[in-house]
């Protein structure tokens, strides 16, 4: 069964969130509460409460990257002073470890911010393609609600919209 | 650089020098001056610019502090308000000190000073990139910058002037720190031949420049781990030790009969020149 | 050989070995310059040149006339560094800053390469046969007496090629002349000694007291002096000599003194006798001379306390045996030789003569012992060119222009000569006023003989040898030009030597007996002698006559202080510039003055508290007016001189001479007033009186010490401590 | 005084921060042609020395570094303020950040970019610099990782790209904005690029809030490193002067110090420039101001206790330092920069001039002309009068050379930043709406608190 793509455009979080729960309680046919996408101009945090846990996993790219940006400098380091060509400093060891930390410290902080980048772009799914229904007003001022649902459920989530002030429908032309 | 080989030779790799054991085996350049004999001449300067191709940078460069004696005399007075000087002026030869543990090598980005196994402080004209951090690291400041191109500069060594360069020594182009070697390449080739007959290099077999100039014999060198060597002498007779902050002479009450000592010992750089103080007598 | 017109005594007349009985022998050739100009390669090369391998070959350092022993050390055919010859009695392996720069003096960029003809006010290069042709010409029915050979000290067989020339045409007008020889010390010592110049033993020497002998820096021979004293620091029996130094000046000597002592300028001779009456030991007329040079009356002439005149003498009655010596300061008055001969009376009270002053060997050929220069000769030279005796002036290692006294009018009087030739290396000031230029080899591509004025040990003659090919293709050695102008008028007695070194092979071949070849063959004999570069010759020696007296003495008060020149100027004499001949090497350019670190310029040494009365702070820029001139330079505060002096060191200032010499610094000859000591004729160097005012003007020193001024800031740098407190025979 | 305007639309803040990509004021153009001839002055100085030699710049033998590193570091103390006051204000929630930060962190990535340049002009050799670089390469030599100079390349590195990556993370969504308003052409094409096809989902609107929070979390220990890696160039020399323990602490209030003096001057410069009244309130900018205030009066403290350290010290050579300093040849620098870097800022105690613009420009330029003798402060007098006195020299004056890259490096500094927004909105829009909106609903909820309570 095909599904289509319908996004809801409102003008404030109230009603958009009032819609969302609205559409979760109802448990449409056809409809699974997943593929619904709210998109905002700002970051709203309290719409978590109300698409549920959809968690972030970047922090554990964040410590897998410094705990390897720190190792790696460590040992890079270490290892390029106790090489072939050692290079005896009057003094000192050939492996001193204080400024070896230093750099140790760098390369943690390194690691850890290129690679929850990394994760950053992973986790959220970047670069991406346009998803099929946009509207730069969403970048602007208003609250859209992206669904994917099968042809039978749309009349119902329409339904659902217009009954929290929607101001716009857009649908995916059909198939 | 693999890691098997940081972590099975670790000991090794965090060994200390000088302090650990007996510094190095079997060569270790030290030097020492005797101030009472030194005259102030000027010769070992002289005879250093004729041995490591040292540029004369002018009047100008000069003024502006550009110059590139590797080894300087400086002359000191007495810092009483008497109307003449009548003990006379000290004068000190100062070159590159050689320090086993020198301020200069930990601060090169690039590795262009090193401690060598002779126990000297190597100076890579190739790998220098010319941040000058050695220098201002120096608590003596005797590292000299090549702030121009010399070799090209007109008057430097114009035409024939050229000739008398010293093919053993490389003549330094512009952007790359230099200073004192020991006369490295003296001290090279009288390895080699040792080397060749199957013995160490023995004491007087191999001069620095400004040592075998000095009309007064104020400067001795040699391999101070060698016994034998009027430098190892010297340095046992004065009590002096390579890798100590205070020596014998300074914590004895009410002074010592000894004339050794090192400049900035307290700083521990550990350098590998020993001056003998000048005496001044006592009866007038 | 000996049927051309010419019996055996005149050939060895014309080697200069006359007096001796001499052996002839053969010829041989091991010239660098043998004459094949052929590519070679590096594959296959001469046996002395081994791709990056060094040879050492010996000479002796032409940079002044102290003869040190030197090793060139050669590679791929290029002299590279001169160091000491280990084996010489003089300087025992050791050189000075002024011999390391011998190398550039060799390969300097502005020595003269051809021959050149002044042409309006340019020099045009023509050939060498036009060169000698033109002396020739110009020659021609010139008289001896109207031609005048200037050099500087010649010795050896140069001397007597020189002579040899000057007597083909009956000419006896050789001047020898140096600016800063210690001419009145020779005649003091001539005195006192009976010999010119003894052996000075410092190193036996318990205390040794100069007057203004600046043994370690310019003076006689610095490298011997300077070993000597390093060994009587170490004393000899572990007892430190005590090194006490007076002058109005101080000298590089001086600061290295136990007790510098300042006088008034000129007053040397008094403190002598003043010290002499202080001992108290001394008896007859000698007693009766000082007796009226009590301490207070000393005291008050020469500025010095009593109780340092007290403590003095002393320390001489205390340790001996002691040496005094007269130095260029003491000397440098219109009453020199006065001051020398009270100075030289010293040793003779203290019993010096014969321990720690002793006669010098002698090399038993007069003929070669050096021609001593001075100043007398430059002022009869003068005096006849004024009086426009002389149609033709040949000069030779000598500068006159530059280093003549201001007064004199040197170049004025060398204008009168019809025709002016020159042996140059550089165009320096005397070659631009010539009307030939002749350019000479260079001390390490030419072949000598030198006899050194002061003999360290034994009699020695030194071997001067090419150290690489020439560099210049057109120049050539002072022998060979000699050689080739005595050639023009003796054609027949000398064609037999195609050139000098020809000419002095024979000459020490056919002495071998006397020089110490014993039987070996000529060409071993030869070659030793060349790899060794000294000849030691069983040598005689003068008997120092031991007459204690002190006639003649009369030393003039102090004089009073001219309120028109109030100070004394003090010309001083660098270990590394001298009298100027070197000033366009750059080392010793670059070499800071060991007292004051100034490089690359001239100076005026002032008194801080004279400077402070005269509101002059160091780099003012003053003017030092003299009767004879003015000259401006830097003033430079230095404790180390007599408030009522001021010193300006010689050798800088030139108009000429080359890249690295001329304009920079002044010359202070120019306003020296011509002042002559009254025994020997000589110029007295101290004489001239000046005023110095400030012109405003300010620069910033070039000097190699900081702002700190020699300051230690408490840095324990240059530690010194008192000769109580060591042991210096347990040392090693 | 509010720091913004609840009622604000956003479509309003779209449009006026647009607007400042297109049409700036007139005198935008003048301060981007004045930074472009700087610049070129800077540039002609470095052609000349690269080819002569360092000493064209008259540095010399004790006297090593100059200029060039004393507006090295003070490059590197601007470039701290804005990424890392950005990233400690947004950890403590403080929302009146948001106008501001944007062009904070562009002023941080473009001080260190201009504080990198120095690194190059000053090095000897500049054609051999990747000497320094860690690489395996065929000569199987490393650089030397105990030097602080390759502590410092590695920190400024890090450093760098850490904040160039937090501002650009931090303005996707704001790419986004500027994509779907440009018209055709190489800008939208730019933005298309870089906005990575962002669309505000949740999805990647939770992602983007961690990740954000990641890296400030990251930055504050990063920059705190960075500068007192920068001290420890000097600090773990031996040289009298430098051999200081409270050196990291101070240079990293020095920083921050002129880093938000920095801001200041900025923030004047922009909001008359991009015509930012709106946003870039005068509320904001007291903000900043007592903040500096703050800092300032840190940086004084830790002056004293440097001096009081030394001057109780034994070490003979650090005091003479001091002395030298206060009476030397160096004396009216220092006490110029005393005057600017703890007089000055006392006038910033007072309200009236808390938000006097006139006021605040100039006190602004001068604390950073403090801050720049500080840095002088810190190298000259000690290559002047370190241990040897032989070599004292204070003769040493900066050549023309000097003062030409400082003065170029200032033009670098403003040509790169003048034109980064003129191309990146300066002002955060979306975090702007979110600041709108948070105001909005917190004034409604008191307004209905107080309906609500009879």
């Amino acid at each position: 069964m095909s599904q289509r793509h319908l996004l809801a455009l409102f003008n404030n979080f109230e009603d958009a969130e009032a819609a969302i729960y609205e559409l979760r309680a109802a448990n449409i046919k056809g409809f699974n509460f997943d593929d619904l996408t709210l998109k905002s101009p700002i970051e709203h945090h309290e719409v978590e409460n109300i698409l549920g846990q959809r968690s972030a996993k970047v922090q554990w790219f964040t410590l897998a990257g410094a705990l390897m940006g720190g190792l790696l400098g460590f040992f890079l380091i270490s290892g390029a002073q106790a090489n072939f060509y050692a290079q005896m400093k009057g003094g000192k060891p050939i492996v001193p470890l204080p400024p070896n930390f230093v750099l140790t410290f760098e390369m943690f902080v390194l690691g850890g911010v290129f690679i929850s980048v990394l994760g950053f772009l992973i986790c959220a799914g970047l670069p991406a393609r346009r998803s099929p229904l946009y509207s730069a007003k969403v970048s602007e001022d208003q609250i859209g609600i992206l669904v994917k649902a099968d042809e039978p459920a749309m009349a119902k989530i329409k339904g659902v919209f217009l009954n929290h002030g929607v101001l716009e429908i857009q649908e995916e032309a059909g198939k | 650089m693999s890691v098997n080989n940081l972590l099975e030779n670790w000991s090794q790799f965090r060994h200390f020098h000088p302090v650990d054991d007996k510094p190095h085996d079997p060569y270790k350049w030290a030097m020492s001056i005797d101030l009472d004999a030194c005259t102030g001449c000027n010769a070992c300067s002289v005879a250093c610019y004729a041995e490591n191709n040292l540029p004369v940078v002018g009047k100008e460069k000069y003024a502006h502090g550009q110059a590139m004696h590797w080894i300087r005399i400086e002359r000191y007075w007495d810092e009483d308000d008497r109307e003449f000087p009548d003990q006379g002026a000290q004068f000190l030869p100062m070159m590159c000190q050689q320090c086993e543990a020198a301020p200069c090598e930990t601060v090169c980005p690039v590795a262009a000073t090193n401690h060598t196994a002779d126990g000297l402080n190597s100076q890579v004209y190739n790998r220098c990139i010319g941040s000058r951090y050695c220098s201002a690291n120096c608590p003596y400041k005797v590292r000299y910058f090549n702030w121009y191109d010399y070799p090209s500069d007109d008057n430097v060594w114009p035409a024939e002037m050229n000739q008398q360069l010293n093919p053993d020594v490389t003549v330094r182009g512009k952007g790359v720190m230099e200073k004192c070697t020991f006369c490295v390449q003296r001290l090279h080739a009288a390895k080699g031949t040792a080397r060749s007959e199957g013995r160490i290099v023995r004491d007087g077999e191999v001069q620095t420049a400004c040592q075998q100039a000095c009309p007064a014999s104020a400067i001795s060198f040699g391999n101070l781990v060698d016994p034998e060597s009027r430098v190892h002498k010297q340095w046992q007779a004065q009590q002096v030790a390579l890798d100590k902050d205070v020596q014998t002479k300074d914590k004895e009450e009410g002074g010592s009969e000894l004339r050794g000592y090192r400049i900035f010992e307290e700083l521990r750089p550990y350098p590998s020149v020993m001056y003998l103080e000048r005496v001044r007598e006592s009866a007038v | 050989m000996m049927n051309s017109g010419f019996d055996r005594r005149d050939f060895l007349k014309m080697l200069g070995w006359g007096g001796v009985a001499v052996a002839l022998n053969g010829c041989g050739n091991t010239s660098v310059d043998d004459g094949k100009e052929t590519v070679v390669s590096y594959v296959e090369t001469n046996d002395y040149m081994i791709p990056s391998i060094s040879t050492y070959f010996n000479s002796t350092c032409a940079q002044c006339d102290a003869g040190c022993n030197i090793t060139g050390r050669i590679r791929e055919g290029r002299v590279l560094k001169l160091d000491g010859n280990p084996d010489s009695a003089i300087n025992r392996g050791k050189t000075c800053g002024l011999g390391q720069a011998g190398v550039q003096h060799h390969y300097n960029p502005d020595r003269v390469r051809e021959p050149l003809l002044r042409k309006g006010g340019q020099g045009e290069a023509i050939t060498w046969e036009k060169a000698y042709a033109l002396i020739a010409e110009k020659l021609n029915g010139v008289s001896g007496e109207e031609i005048a050979f200037l050099t500087g000290g010649v010795s050896g067989h140069l001397k007597v090629l020189l002579g040899n020339y000057l007597d083909s045409f009956g000419c006896k007008n050789h001047f020898v002349y140096e600016a800063i020889a210690p001419a009145v010390l020779r005649a003091a010592n001539k005195k006192s000694y009976g010999v010119e110049m003894p052996r000075f033993n410092i190193n036996k020497a318990k205390v040794v007291l100069s007057f203004g002998a600046d043994f370690l820096g310019a003076w006689v021979s610095p490298v011997h002096f300077s070993q000597q004293y390093a060994q009587f620091r170490k004393g000899v029996d572990g007892q430190r000599g005590v090194l006490i130094q007076v002058e109005s000046k101080m000298t590089l000597t001086g600061a290295n003194a136990d007790r510098w002592v300042v006088v008034r300028p000129g007053t040397e001779g008094i403190l002598a006798l003043g010290i002499i009456n202080a001992l108290g030991i001394a008896t007859g007329d000698i007693a009766a001379a000082v007796k009226g040079y009590d301490k207070a009356r000393v005291s008050k002439e020469t500025g010095v306390p009593p109780g340092q005149i007290d403590k003095i003498a002393a320390l001489l009655k205390l340790r001996s045996p002691s040496l005094v010596l007269a130095g260029s300061a003491a000397e440098g008055y219109a009453h020199g030789s006065q001051n020398a001969a009270a100075i030289n009376l010293l040793n003779q009270v203290l019993g010096n003569v014969g321990k720690t002053v002793e006669a010098a060997a002698v090399v038993p050929f007069p003929q070669m012992a050096p021609a001593t220069g001075n100043t007398a000769a430059l002022k009869t030279l003068n005096d006849g060119l004024n009086a426009g005796k002389y149609k033709v002036l040949f000069s030779y290692a000598a500068n006159p222009v530059f280093t003549a006294p201001g007064a004199m009018k040197f170049k004025d009087s060398m204008a009168k000569a019809g025709f002016r030739v020159a042996f140059a290396h550089y165009l320096d000031e005397t070659a631009m006023q010539a009307d030939l230029v002749l350019p000479l080899d260079s001390a390490l591509e030419d072949w000598g003989t030198q006899v050194p004025e002061y003999m360290a040990e034994g009699a020695q003659i030194n071997i001067q040898q090419p150290l690489m090919e020439k560099l210049h293709a057109n120049t050539r050695g002072m022998g060979d030009i000699l050689l080739a102008l005595i050639k023009l008028r003796h054609t027949e007695e000398y064609k037999k030597f195609d050139d000098y070194y020809a000419y002095l092979r024979t000459a020490v071949l056919q002495n071998k007996g006397a020089l110490g070849g014993g039987v070996a063959d000529d060409d071993t004999f030869w070659n030793e002698t060349l790899s060794k570069g000294i000849i030691k010759p069983a040598g005689s020696s003068h008997v120092l006559s031991g007459n204690a007296t002190a006639a003649g003495l009369s030393l003039p008060a102090s004089a009073a202080i001219d309120a028109q020149y109030p100070l004394q100027l003090i010309p001083s004499v660098s270990a590394s510039l001298r009298d100027g001949r070197h000033t366009n090497q750059p080392w010793l350019q670059e070499s800071p003055d060991p007292l004051t670190t100034i490089v690359w310029d001239s100076w005026v040494e002032i008194h801080p508290k004279k400077a402070a009365e005269l509101r002059i702070e160091e780099g003012d820029i003053v003017e030092v007016t003299g009767k004879n001139g003015s000259i401006k330079a830097q003033a430079y505060l230095f404790p180390g001189i007599h408030p009522d002096a001021i010193s300006i060191p010689l050798g800088r200032g030139h108009e000429a001479l080359g890249r690295y010499a001329k304009g920079y610094g002044v010359n202070p000859f120019q306003i020296l007033d011509a002042v002559f000591d009254k025994e020997t004729g000589e110029l007295a160097l101290h004489e001239t009186r000046v005023k110095v005012s400030k012109t405003g003007q300010r620069f910033i020193v070039v000097k190699d010490e900081g702002v700190a001024g020699g300051m230690q800031m408490g840095r324990k740098i240059a530690v010194r401590v008192s000769s109580d407190k060591v042991r210096l025979s347990e040392e090693v | 005084m509010k720091d913004i305007r609840e009622d604000i639309a956003w479509a309003k803040i779209n449009k006026d921060v647009l607007g400042s990509l297109e049409n700036p004021r007139k005198l935008y153009w003048v301060i981007l042609f004045c930074a472009f001839a700087a610049f070129g002055v800077g540039i002609g100085c470095e052609v000349y020395q690269y080819q002569t030699g360092l000493g064209v710049a008259n540095l010399n033998n004790p006297h090593a570094w100059g200029l060039y590193i004393s507006t090295f570091i003070f490059w590197i103390g601007m470039s701290h303020s804005g990424t890392l006051l950005s990233a400690i204000l947004h950890l403590m929630h403080a929302d009146w950040r948001k106008p501001i930060y944007r062009f904070a962190e562009a002023m941080t990535t473009f001080s260190l970019m201009t504080a990198g340049l120095f690194v190059m002009v000053h090095i000897g050799r500049l054609w051999q610099f990747y000497y320094s670089l860690p690489y395996p390469d065929e000569r199987g030599i490393w650089p030397n990782f105990q030097s602080p100079l390759l502590w410092d390349a590695m920190a400024i590195f890090t450093y760098l790209s850490s904040s160039i990556l937090f501002l650009y993370v931090g303005m996707i969504p704001d790419l986004a904005i500027c994509r779907d308003n440009m018209h055709e052409g190489w800008r939208k094409k730019l933005y298309t690029l870089l906005s990575l096809g962002w669309e505000g989902t949740d999805r990647q609107w939770r992602n983007f809030r961690v990740t954000y929070l990641t890296i400030a979390c990251f930055l504050i220990p990063l920059a705190v490193s960075v500068h007192s890696i920068v001290a420890a160039d000097f600090a773990m020399s031996q040289q009298p002067g430098w051999h200081v323990t409270s050196f990291p602490p101070y240079f990293v209030a020095g920083a921050l110090y002129s880093g938000c003096s920095g801001i200041i001057t900025l923030f004047i410069i922009l909001r008359y420039v991009f015509k930012f009244e709106e946003y870039m309130t005068l509320s904001i900018l007291k903000k900043i101001v007592r903040l500096t205030f703050a800092i300032a009066m840190v940086w004084t403290y830790l002056n004293a206790v440097e001096f009081a350290s030394v001057w109780y010290s034994s070490d003979q050579a650090s005091k003479d330092i001091l002395i030298q300093k206060a009476t030397g040849t160096y004396a009216p620098f220092w006490w110029g920069m005393i005057f600017c870097g703890s007089i000055v800022p006392l006038t910033l105690a007072f309200k009236r001039a808390q938000t006097s613009i006139p006021m605040l420009f100039a006190v602004s330029l001068l604390l950073n002309l403090g801050m720049w003798l500080e840095r002088w402060m810190i190298i000259a007098p000690t290559f002047s009068h370190g241990y040897y006195p032989w070599t004292w020299d204070h003769d040493q004056w900066p050549s023309l050379v000097q003062w030409g890259m400082v003065f170029g490096s200032f033009g670098w500094f403003t040509m790169l930043f003048m034109v980064f927004c003129k191309v990146f909105p300066s002002v955060s829009m979306y975090e702007v709406k979110e600041m709108v909106y948070h105001r909005s609903l917190h004034l409604k909820k008191s307004e209905t608190a107080e309906q609500g309570a009879p």
